[in-house]
Formats: structure tokens, sequence, C-alpha cells
């Protein structure tokens, strides 16, 4: 019964990103991805790594979308500027060639290969395990991932953020 | 202290939570259709006709249609209509009564202007304000039946004012009888010395007109 | 679940025996079915009930602290008001706007809805009353939080409606400016108590000090202050009075709802409630000993009844601050949170931080350590306190007697 | 063919990958392009999980810390992708990729 949940997962996830790739409308096309997003941190949870499904959750549902729909909003000049004008048939094409091609040689390698048989039992990943992890062996890692999220956001206010030179823009 | 403010303001909220319960002076909203509060005396609303008697109320309208009011009324709301025939009125003198009295309330502005100048206190200002009506124009036009009340209603209303109207008629009245008994006497005495000189009863029948009230 | 102690008083295992009458005859993967099923028809007609009373409730405190009656015309002392209530807004027609983008449209209180009701999953009601036992419960609570913003974007931007939309700018601007502080504030509990699972937190909160005092974390020095700062911003996250700005009646007719009516304002409506309740649910699991009884005397009573007390006091402690305070400005608003409840969040990490490595200390340490634990939590609070209306000259109220 | 529950998200994620990349190849709009990455970056975080759930190894949680750090990662690059394009919309008023060719600052 739980692969045929896990199938249904994968399905949803995978029909919400190929439409949110397809749409003109650029808000549907964000808010089906942010579907997508629930759909792989569903995944993780059938998967037993609960942790990382929440986090996964806070971290994309809550915080990725908002950037990503205020960056929608503030890059458009008037209320229908967010249907996005088609792109030419043959830029497309050549799109769904090479993504065709990457598929094919990724399904050789997955199918093709023999993989070792899954452990007895599904390994679990205690939180607090986790948390001795971390602290243990990647405790120089957490630090300088905390080190990156501060320099990108200090990073992306300055690199948004009005010109302080003043250089007169046109009107929009 | 950052907080102190706060501490304060929740604090007020809090003994005016806790006093809406004990303290009458806390709560003073009235629950209106169930409780009443009880209307000043002074209180005054639309004007009424008092009548003498409740069981015939146009019989005994103090009102002689002398048209004061409808002159005087600011926003000329009143409407009268003379009788042809009269009617004695509550001092036994035969006087005219109103036909037709129509008040528009919509027009009416509850100043009381009728009241002071009406000379045989016949309209007075009731204490009415649930007079909602369904329709816009008739209803609101107010005629002699829907105004006529009884003069106990009066002094059930301004039980102060009422007295002093009903002394102030009482003793005109009697002011009248006499006049009239004294006006009988000197008509029988007329009668009993028919030989008597010509001109000494007529000043003494003129004599008695009933003054108006001040 | 975890199974009932026999030694639990039969008024505590009711509510297992209950569901046990029902589902233990079934096989295995259905009986798991049944017992969520039951545990989720029991929370929603519960805090159904609950939201439809607190409306009630609400409206007759700012009543009596009005010194007014409140709504009584309805049935006796008004007690069929949520009715009255409930059958007009859901008789009401519901409009949408012509150009509105209707899915969405229809969307967004559904998604409002279910993310604030599936907050309710992870907080223990009872001894034994658990619906699920997750690991990290207490991120799964939050994270769940984080999808209202999402919700509360699509509102705005699907009625196409230039002042829905600048308001659901505002409202986001709040939410996430007082998402940081919320978060911030509960990590000490996790620090201590060891554990991110809401069952954890709550057995960690079970000891008595000195045989009666219950030690639960409100009453240490650090607990205090992220008890404080989870409650005020649980008061914004859950648009509630000081900071109700996002539906402010007098400015922009209402916020990111001006283009609901109906049945959706209810569902918008209600899960403002389940927020509130779910957020004060939490505060009860992690600062106010969950279930625990407050003296060890009166652990007779049931557990889930403490857990119904402490959440309705909470509840009508925000009752309480909604008649008492005006709304903050947006920028008021944001400066009170980047500059005074993150700061202060961060702090209380430090404070946490300390009390835990002294926690060996016995004897006139133990004094030592609540003095210095004290002074780490209450300077703070006043320097940057005096910090953030240095600008404003002290005003002079005169309080109405 | 498809035997063990690996293979299946193995395939899963590889989909995932390539609609990612067809999308980052295909649309013109910048922020779409950076949100075709963000799928790219998914797919990964799948497999590290699906090795970690299915793999022959008992169970280090190195999969699992992985993919928080690479969860963190992303965000901060979304963040700053994000920040650019609002940079570039400033710069030029519509965020064609095409148009987006002036290297003078």
């Amino acid at each position: 019964m739980t692969t045929a949940l896990l199938l249904l997962i994968c399905l949803v996830t995978l029909g919400s990103a190929a439409t949110a790739m397809l749409l003109r409308n650029l808000i549907h096309s964000v808010l089906l991805l942010i579907g997508s997003w629930i759909g792989v941190a569903i995944f993780y949870l059938s998967c037993g790594a609960e942790f990382v499904a929440f986090a996964q959750l806070l971290v994309y549902v809550g915080a990725v979308s908002m950037v990503v729909l205020f960056a929608v909003l503030l890059t458009r000049r008037s209320r229908t500027d967010v249907t996005v004008s088609a792109d030419t048939v043959s830029r497309a094409w050549s799109a769904v060639m090479a993504g065709g091609a990457v598929l094919a040689v990724l399904l050789y390698g997955a199918l093709m290969t023999t993989l070792p048989a899954a452990s007895a039992h599904g390994p679990a990943a205690p939180v607090k395990q986790l948390g001795a992890e971390l602290m243990g062996i990647h405790a120089a890692s957490l630090l300088v991932i905390g080190m990156i999220l501060t320099v990108a956001t200090l990073g992306s206010v300055v690199i948004a953020s009005e010109e302080p030179s003043g250089k007169k823009e046109d009107a929009p | 202290m950052l907080g102190s403010g706060l501490l304060q303001g929740l604090a007020v909220t809090a003994k005016n939570f806790v006093g809406s319960f004990h303290d009458p002076k806390r709560l003073t909203t009235v629950e209106y259709p169930e409780k009443r509060t009880v209307l000043p005396e002074a209180y005054r609303n639309f004007p009424f006709l008092v009548s003498e008697k409740a069981e015939d109320p146009m019989g005994t309208l103090r009102c002689v249609a002398c048209q004061i009011c409808e002159k005087e009324c600011p926003p000329q709301c009143i409407y009268i209509e003379k009788s042809k025939d009269k009617k004695p009125d509550a001092t036994g003198k035969m006087q005219i009564y109103p036909a037709v009295f129509l008040i528009d309330s919509s027009v009416c502005m509850n100043c009381q202007i009728c009241v002071e100048v009406c000379p045989f206190d016949a309209i007075k200002m009731d204490q009415v304000f649930e007079i909602a009506t369904q329709e816009r124009f008739h209803a609101l036009l107010l005629d002699r039946e829907q105004l006529a009340k009884p003069n106990s209603y009066f002094h059930s209303i301004r039980p102060s004012e009422a007295a002093e109207v009903d002394g102030r008629l009482a003793a005109e009245r009697k002011v009248a009888e006499e006049k009239a008994k004294a006006a009988a006497l000197a008509k029988a005495a007329a009668q009993a010395k028919p030989v008597a000189p010509k001109t000494e009863p007529a000043p003494g029948a003129a004599s008695p007109k009933p003054q108006n009230p001040a | 679940m975890m199974p009932s102690t026999p030694q639990d008083s039969l008024l505590e295992r009711a509510p297992q025996l209950l569901r046990d009458l029902v589902t233990s005859h079934l096989p295995e993967p259905w009986r798991w079915f049944a017992n969520s099923l039951i545990a989720m028809i029991v929370i929603l007609a519960v805090f159904g009930l609950l939201f439809a009373a607190l409306t009630l409730v609400e409206r007759k405190v700012l009543g009596r602290v009005q010194n007014r009656p409140g709504p009584n015309r309805t049935g006796p002392f008004g007690l069929l008001q949520p009715i009255a209530d409930g059958i007009k807004m859901l008789s009401k027609e519901d409009i949408v706007p012509r150009d509105a983008d209707h899915i969405l449209h229809f969307l967004a209180p559904v998604i409002l809805l279910a993310s604030t009701v599936m907050a309710f999953a992870v907080i223990p009601y009872g001894r034994h009353l658990v619906p699920v036992d997750l690991d990290a419960a207490v991120l799964y609570f939050f994270a769940v939080g984080a999808t209202t913003e999402l919700a509360v974007f699509m509102a705005g931007w699907s009625s196409h409606n230039k002042y829905s939309l600048l308001a659901a700018m505002r409202a986001l601007a709040q939410l996430i400016s007082y998402e940081l502080p919320l978060l911030l504030s509960w990590v000490p509990v996790v620090m201590i108590s060891g554990t991110l699972s809401t069952t954890g937190i709550v057995a960690a909160q079970s000891a008595w000090k000195w045989g009666w005092v219950p030690t639960w974390n409100v009453f240490t020095p650090w607990g205090f202050a992220g008890f404080a700062v989870f409650m005020v911003a649980a008061l914004a996250e859950s648009n509630r009075s000081p900071f109700d700005l996002p539906e402010a009646e007098s400015e922009l007719i209402a916020g990111h709802l001006t283009e609901y009516s109906g049945c959706k304002y209810v569902f918008f409506f209600m899960a403002e409630y389940f927020g509130m309740t779910a957020l004060s649910g939490m505060a009860v699991t992690l600062f106010l000993g969950g279930w625990h009884a407050p003296l060890p005397s009166l652990e007779f009573i049931p557990s889930y009844a403490w857990f119904g007390a402490k959440l309705i006091t909470l509840l009508v402690g925000f009752i309480w601050i909604r008649a008492t305070f005006p709304r903050l400005r947006i920028d008021q608003l944001t400066r009170f949170a980047w500059k005074f409840l993150v700061p202060l969040a961060l702090i209380n990490l430090g404070t946490t931080a300390f009390w835990s490595l002294s926690f060996g200390w016995t004897g006139p340490l133990q004094l030592v350590r609540w003095a210095v634990a004290i002074v780490l939590v209450v300077v703070p609070f006043i320097v940057m306190g005096r910090r953030l209306s240095s600008g404003v000259a002290p005003r002079t109220y005169s309080y109405a007697t | 063919m498809i035997s063990s529950p690996l293979q299946l998200c193995l395939v899963f994620s590889s989909l995932l990958f390539c609609i990612g990349l067809a999308g980052a190849l295909s649309r013109s709009n910048s922020i779409l392009v950076l949100l075709g990455i963000e799928l790219m970056l998914n797919a990964a975080n799948l497999n590290f999980i699906a090795f970690w759930r299915f793999g022959p190894a008992p169970s280090p949680a190195t999969g699992v810390i992985f993919v928080t750090f690479s969860v963190a990662v992303a965000a901060a690059e979304a963040a700053v992708g994000l920040a650019l394009v609002i940079a570039v919309y400033r710069r030029q008023r519509n965020i064609r990729l095409q148009e987006a060719v002036r290297l003078k600052g």
C-alpha cells in the first residue's frame, strides 16, 4: 500500500513541476512549483526523514516561495505583465531534446546497474542523533553554513536595494 | 521601564471588567424593550389634543378651533377647519369645535409654541417616541381622532402641569358659574320688577364677560 | 498514543477507552486509520465549538470592559450568538470579483484553514491524548505555520484589488518579521529539554521542586523571557490586537480579505481563531508544562482538564490584551520586532546556554546561578527598552479611574 | 525492470531533474530559469534521501545532514539569484534573459 502512495506522490510532484514549466501565467507557475516542493517534502516524510521534510517545508514553502513571489511582483510593470510571452517553438524543441538526452543517460544509469540490496530495516534518523552529529563531526560546516546564509542575505539586500548614487532612472 | 505603561492599561481594563458586574454606576446601559428608563417630566415629543372625558373624546375636546396655534406654528404643520354648529365646552358655554384638526407629524418640530399660545389649554405636548410607521405619508398625518387623548392621560404623563391647568380651568369655571348665577339672578330680578327703570340691568349683563387667561 | 498505565484514574483513561471501544476489533491497518480518523473528528469538533464559544466570550469580555453588557439578545445571556453569526455568515452571498483569479481566490481560504488545522496534530492535550507523536513535532508545528503566509499572499493577489494586494504585502511583512522571534523564542526550551517532540518537552517539565513547586519552563528566568517573546510573537502571528494591522477596519477595509464574503470569509475568520488556539496550545505545551497539574495534590483532576484550563486562560489573556491596547503602525510594528524582540530572543539563547552549563551547581552556587540568569534577562530588557522608546518623550496619561 | 524502490526513487529524481533542466533551458523569463535550477537542486536532494533510505549502508545519517545543508545553501542561492534578477530588472525594465547582455555596470 505504501509503494502505491509513494507512486501517487511522485506523479503529483512531477505533474505539478511539468505544468509549472509550461504555464504562461507566472504566478500560477510559481504556485504550482511550490506544490511540487510540498510533494518532495511528503516524499521525504514517506522515506522516514522527518527532520529534513519539515526543514524543506519551512525553508522552501515558508521562505523561498515568499522571496520568489516578491521577486515576481517586483519585476512586472503592470497587472497584465504577469503573463509571459510565448517562447519560440524551436527554442522549446531544442530544450526538450537536451532534457530527453540527459534523461536517457540517467535512466540508463539507474535501471541497468545492479544496485546492492537495501539494508534490512529502514534506517531511522532521530533528531537527537542528527543534532549530535551536526554538533560533532559537522560542527565546522554548520558554522560555514551560518556564514553563507548571513552573507547571502546581506548581499541580496545590498544588490536589490536602490542605488544610493541617486542616478536618475527612467520612470517605470 | 518599558512594560509599566502596558501593565497600567491592563489594570484599568481589568478594573472596568470586574466593576461592570457589581458596580451599578459602571454598567449604565438599560436593556431597552424590557426595562425602560423613567422619562423626565419636561420631556416633550409630538402635540396631542386634550379631551375632558375619555369615553367621548370628540364630544369633550377642549379645542374651540380658534386657529391661533395654526397661525403661530412655525413650520405651519397644523390644519384646522371650524365646525358649522356649536357645542357646549367645559364651562358650559356654546363654542365651535374643530371639524378637521390635522397635524403633519413629519413636519412638526416639537417646539411647543402651539401649547404656549393656546388660550384654552386644548393642546399639550405628548411623551410618546415609538411612532415608527410602515407608510411614509398618510400615516404621519395625524387627524383629530388620533390626536385626542383624555385629560387623565395628561395627568399621567405630566402630573404637576396637568394639576396646575385643571386648577386654573376649575377656577375659571367657578368664576363663569358665578357670573352665570349673577346674570341669572339679575335677569330674574329684572323680570320680578318689570317696571324698574330700563337702564339698570343692561350694564350688569355686559360686565361679566369671561376675560382671557394671561 | 502511549498505552494508558493502569494506575491512572478512570476519568484519565476515559478518552482512550472510548476510542478503543470503537476501533479495537478492526484489523491492523484499518485500526490505525480509524484511530486517526476519530482523533481528527474529535479535534475538529472540540476546537470548532471552542471557536464558536470564543467569538461569544470575546464580544462579552470586550463589552464588559467597556461597561456594556455585550450580546444578550439571542438566547439567554446571548448564548446562541455564535449560531446566529454562523447562519448569518453562511447565508450571505459569496461574491467573487469578475476579474479575480477564481482558482486562487477559492484556494486561499482552503489552504489557510488546512494548514492551521494541521498544526493541531502534534499538541499533547492529555497524558495519553497526543494525536501524532512525531520526533520533530515542534518543527512540524512551525513548518505548517509557515504555509499560512502563502495563503495570505494568494488571497491578496487573487482578489484583483490594488488595496488588498497592498494589505497582503503589509500582512506578509508583519508575519515574516514576527516569525523569526517566534521560532527563536522556543529554541531555549528545546535546548534544555533536549528533544523536539512535544511529549518529551512536557515530560521534561513533570518534576516537582521541593515537593510542591512545579518545574515548568515559565518559572525559570530564560523560560519567562522566552514565554513573553513567544506570546508577543504569537499575537502578531495570528494578527491579533495590537498587531491587527492586516485587517484593520479603519485603514484598508478588511485588508486582504476585502473581496471575500459569505462562507469564504468564515473560513478566514475561523482560521484566525484556530491559529490563535493552536499557538496558545503550543505555548502551554512549551512553557506552561502541558497537561501537568500545578500542585501534586491536584493530580486527581484529569490531565486534559488542566490543558483546557491553561489554554482558556491564555485565550482570555489574548482577548484582554485586545481590549486594552491600541493598534501599532506598520513601522513601529516592524521596528519593535527587529530592534527589540529578535535581539532579546538571541540574548535569551545565551542565558539558556549559561543555565544549562551551570546545571551542576549546588547550594549557594544555585543562588548565584539564578541571580546571573535573572540579570542576563532583565538588563538587556531595560537597556533595549529604553533605546526602543528613546526618541519619544515620556507621555503623561490620565487614566479613566 | 523496476525491481527495488531505490530504482523507483532514482527514476523519479532523474525525471524531476530533467523537467527542471528543460524548463530552465526553454523559458526566457529569468525567474523561471531560477526556479528550474531550484527544481534540479531538489531532485539532487531527493537522490541523497533515496540512497540513505534504501541504500546498503546501515544508517549513517550523512545523507540527511547533507540534504539539510543543501536546503540551506539552496535558500541562500535563491535569495541572491532573485536579488540579481531585481537588479537586472531595474537596469533594463524587463527580465528577458536574451536581452541581459550589456556588461556595462
